[in-house]
């Protein structure tokens, strides 16, 4: 049970920090439909983020961080915003900093690619809440994946000025998709391998990018330390700056309802 | 090509007249256009500013649940501020003509989104509050003469009320939490009543133009009567809260079947509606900010969608 | 007593919270002197936080936020780590987001041309306290005046690009001026009445534009709500954001010893 | 003109042999400049991209005292870069032809600074662990061969002592606080230990310009030579603090009067050199944004002080 919902957690970090990166455009975007678009992508995410924690929650009470006796705090929130940086396992990808929307749209086509393929194979997880958590994601992050490809497609066959940037987020976003592939034992014991997706998700991406005219930069992956990387809980700095304005309200209330 | 209006005026005037709908096709006053323009586009201004306040709290949410609100919310506003616009274009004005007016300050939106919001409570007193006196000014909107406005505000009614409801639901929550969440939410209502009363434009002596939008049916009820219905309603709700409004004057005044209330404080509105408000410089620079940072995104998609057109036809 | 507390924490909230705007800056200068500058001007302004954050609870311990029995956090560090945005008594110049370098040298001409001129009345205050803080600070604030006012010049008289920043930067921070004299009951009778001081500050910014060759611009001043801004505790958005991150470490560890 | 430099020479290697010190005005071989500009530059740009990993914490200080203390220190950091790069300018290179080939990636800086700091324990242990290693590198430079170069490391090896003590004791502070703190020192010494070690350089056998840099006296003892007084300095240093270092090879040898420890991942350490350390990108961005930010500053003063000197000649 316990390294099921280490597994959970992973997923549902991912998720929730993702989207807390992707709030952050709310009323930047260039457009309000991309405005909207954006929204409804952090939506989708901060949904399965709330399942993946509450079944972490179900499947390793243990894991759940404690607070002072008769606190109101839904265990979905505690995991969520009670935890330090260093218990959170999300991969770095997730975490970084917003650039521009070039980056925006480089990020999210590798996000979506590979949480695709990981939801594709969990349907038929022995967990009937996983799978079903897995079930609903899959149509949401087909969506994702959708609105990233034609924007990538947009982007790259737009003005020159366009193209540059979105060859320049390439640049940031693709040294983080080795960690998305590194398998770890939680995972390949009781989720999916990542290593067993690096085909199909080149497979998909070599595809978008034929369509856009653009070649994947050949960058090596972003190291971690001694091998350790996001879902050991070895993040880069920016997370623990992200749960600082994530976490402060919740934090400053550990009695509090909402 | 001078052609003879009487015909067409009076058709106008006749579907006024009898509260049927002007559509985009057909013939109106260039004066009624240009009021249009400018009221609908107020409008939708003041949906896409007010993103500002409340999105000021998405990343900081304190639940996840309060979080997947409040984005929805923001992103509803968002979608008011696009069929607002897509009314305005019916009218002949570009949603890029109308934002570029926003942002060198042309065009005005709703005041109240010049006040800051400086705690989590201000999300949900903005839902109560807010939303509660827009649904006040816009519920008699659904009725108004010009078709796409008059649709457009169906929907966004209905939205709105669903708004106000789940802020409501937020500041009755936090006052069944801790004492330090219901001092929070007296606060906010404290900062917030005042501006939302202002909400309904000055009294109604100092608002020269309420006539002629009335006599076209752009506007149905004069500011003061909508205040007036706006504090009856919101006392109750204030009471079942268990919370006060900051006016001394404000007391139950049988022979009228109305609320009394207190003068608010029209130096501060118009100090406000003149651009000196708190937040208006800080609201239009990241409007502005927003627009010119998505200039080479807009400009791409154009690019992109001529060359698909071309290689298409070739 | 409580009335000399509060205007300690008024003076000490200034100091602490535009020493943490100047401290975002600390490898970010465009050269080293100004980095090392910088720092300087920040160190001196936490040197003066700390006295008065700590003249105010010795002056009036209730004001200092209570922490778990036992903490052995000192009275500075608890006025300045677990007080909310609300209980902050500075002015809302302080607290504004950074802009460029321009923004940075015509706020600190304004801040420290304003506060040379207080803590030069502080130095006769009868607490003993206030006039040795006032009398250390003098020193300090004239070199932080003289190297915003050098910079000012410069960039006034340097090129097009400079000189175009500059009155951008005016733009934005000419409208906090007129709260930095605006009277508030607790300043006028235990300190020095900021209405006193509108003329003396006028004269000394008036001389360094006439060198610099521009003229102020005609702005009105920004609002507060109902007439209430920083001194009461009405601060800008900024405010909650800036202590959200300042705070985090602290607030993570009521009990904890750094 | 072709000059007889036999003569320089002999006078170059006999200041060397006396172990005398070789000056900006004084006739040096080309090698041995180039060789010094690059260790100059090196140790500059290590100063100042290492103000980033300790800088990510000052505005999260957890008090203010440490605020100050921590802003003190990274201003010193500034310092000794300001130092070193006045040495180089003696050699022939200014500053800013340096920043540019520190920010295009033709020089390079110290390998530790490309690990994250990921808590406010990081501060103490980089005080203690990164600048102790750097005093076990700088002292015997203090000696060094050029001049300038070995004045600037007496100023700045006696602030990095103080710098070195600032941490321990931060981190002697926390081991006094609550379980939580304790873990996040043993984590923090965890995570640089390793990375400490690699300061060295790589093991003698593989560091190829050590024999000439020691011949020059630009150098005065081999990677391992300092790598093992570092790690007998430290360990019982560990043993007050109440911390462990995560390597299970390491004990003390009575025979050797030392003590023995593992082999750091050496191809870690190639990787995080040849700039895919989990850092490098973001350090060497942030020089660039405040390098090409400042630009129009640095620009602005200098036209300034070309106008006010053409004004003073008139």
């Amino acid at each position: 049970a316990s390294e099921l919902a280490q597994y959970c957690l992973m997923l549902g970090d991912d998720a929730l920090v993702y989207a807390q990166r992707l709030s952050e455009w709310t009323s930047r975007a260039p457009d309000l439909e991309e405005d909207i678009a954006i929204a409804n992508i952090a939506l989708d995410l901060v949904g399965q983020a709330r399942l993946l924690l509450a079944r972490a929650a179900a499947a390793d009470p243990a894991l759940v961080p404690s607070l002072p006796e008769g606190s109101p705090v839904p265990d979905e929130d505690r995991l969520a915003y009670f935890r330090d940086a260093g218990a959170f396992r999300n991969v770095r990808l997730a975490e970084q900093p917003n650039g521009d929307f070039a980056e925006l749209i480089a990020r999210l086509l590798v996000m979506s690619t590979w949480r695709l393929a990981i939801f594709q194979r969990l349907v038929d997880h022995q967990d009937a809440v996983v799978a079903a958590i897995a079930a609903k994601g899959v149509k949401e992050l087909a969506y994702h994946r959708d609105f990233a490809g034609r924007w990538f497609v947009t982007l790259a066959r737009g003005t020159g000025e366009s193209h540059r940037r979105l060859t320049d987020a390439m640049r940031t976003v693709w040294p983080l998709i080795p960690e998305l592939t590194a398998s770890t034992e939680t995972e390949s014991r009781v989720g999916v391998d990542p290593a067993t997706l690096a085909d199909e998700i080149g497979v998909v991406l070599d595809q978008v990018l034929a369509v856009a005219g653009i070649t994947a930069p050949e960058t090596p992956g972003l190291a971690g330390v001694r091998g350790r990387t996001g879902r050991h809980g070895m993040h880069s700095e920016a997370l623990s700056r992200l749960l600082a304005e994530m976490q402060v309200v919740a934090r400053a209330h550990p009695m509090g309802r909402w | 090509m001078q052609v003879d209006q009487a015909p067409l005026e009076e058709a106008f005037e006749a579907t006024i007249a009898a509260n049927d709908r002007i559509e985009p096709r057909d013939w109106m006053p260039e004066h009624y256009r240009q009021t249009l323009i400018r009221q609908v586009a107020q409008h939708a201004h003041s949906e896409i500013i007010g993103m500002q306040p409340e999105g000021n709290w998405i990343t900081r949410a304190p639940s996840l649940r309060r979080k997947a609100v409040l984005l929805a919310k923001v992103q509803d506003e968002a979608g008011h501020g696009l069929y607002l616009y897509s009314a305005t274009e019916t009218l002949g004005v570009s949603r890029d003509e109308l934002t570029r007016r926003l942002i060198s300050g042309k065009q005005k939106y709703s005041s109240i989104f010049n006040y800051p919001t400086l705690t989590y409570a201000d999300v949900g007193t903005i839902g109560w509050l807010v939303d509660g006196a827009a649904i006040c000014n816009q519920v008699p909107l659904c009725r108004t003469s010009y078709g796409p406005y008059g649709r457009a505000m169906i929907r966004i009614c209905k939205e709105e009320s669903f708004h106000q409801r789940q802020g409501y639901e937020l500041l009755m929550t936090m006052m069944r939490g801790t004492d330090e969440q219901r001092a929070m939410v007296q606060e906010s209502v404290d900062r917030f009543w005042w501006p939302a009363l202002m909400m309904f434009g000055p009294p109604d002596g100092d608002s020269p133009n309420t006539a002629q939008s009335m006599a076209w049916g752009i506007k149905r009820h004069t500011n003061d009567e909508l205040r007036q219905r706006f504090v009856d309603m919101s006392m109750p709700q204030a009471e079942a809260l268990g919370v006060t409004f900051p006016d001394p004057e404000l007391k139950w005044n049988e022979e009228r079947g109305s609320y009394d209330y207190g003068e608010p404080d029209w130096e501060e509105f118009w100090h406000v509606v003149k651009g000196n408000g708190p937040c208006n410089t800080q609201r239009v620079a990241h409007r502005k900010a927003a627009y010119d940072d998505g200039a080479w995104v807009r400009e791409a998609a154009s690019a992109a969608a001529a060359r698909n057109e071309a290689e298409a036809s070739q």
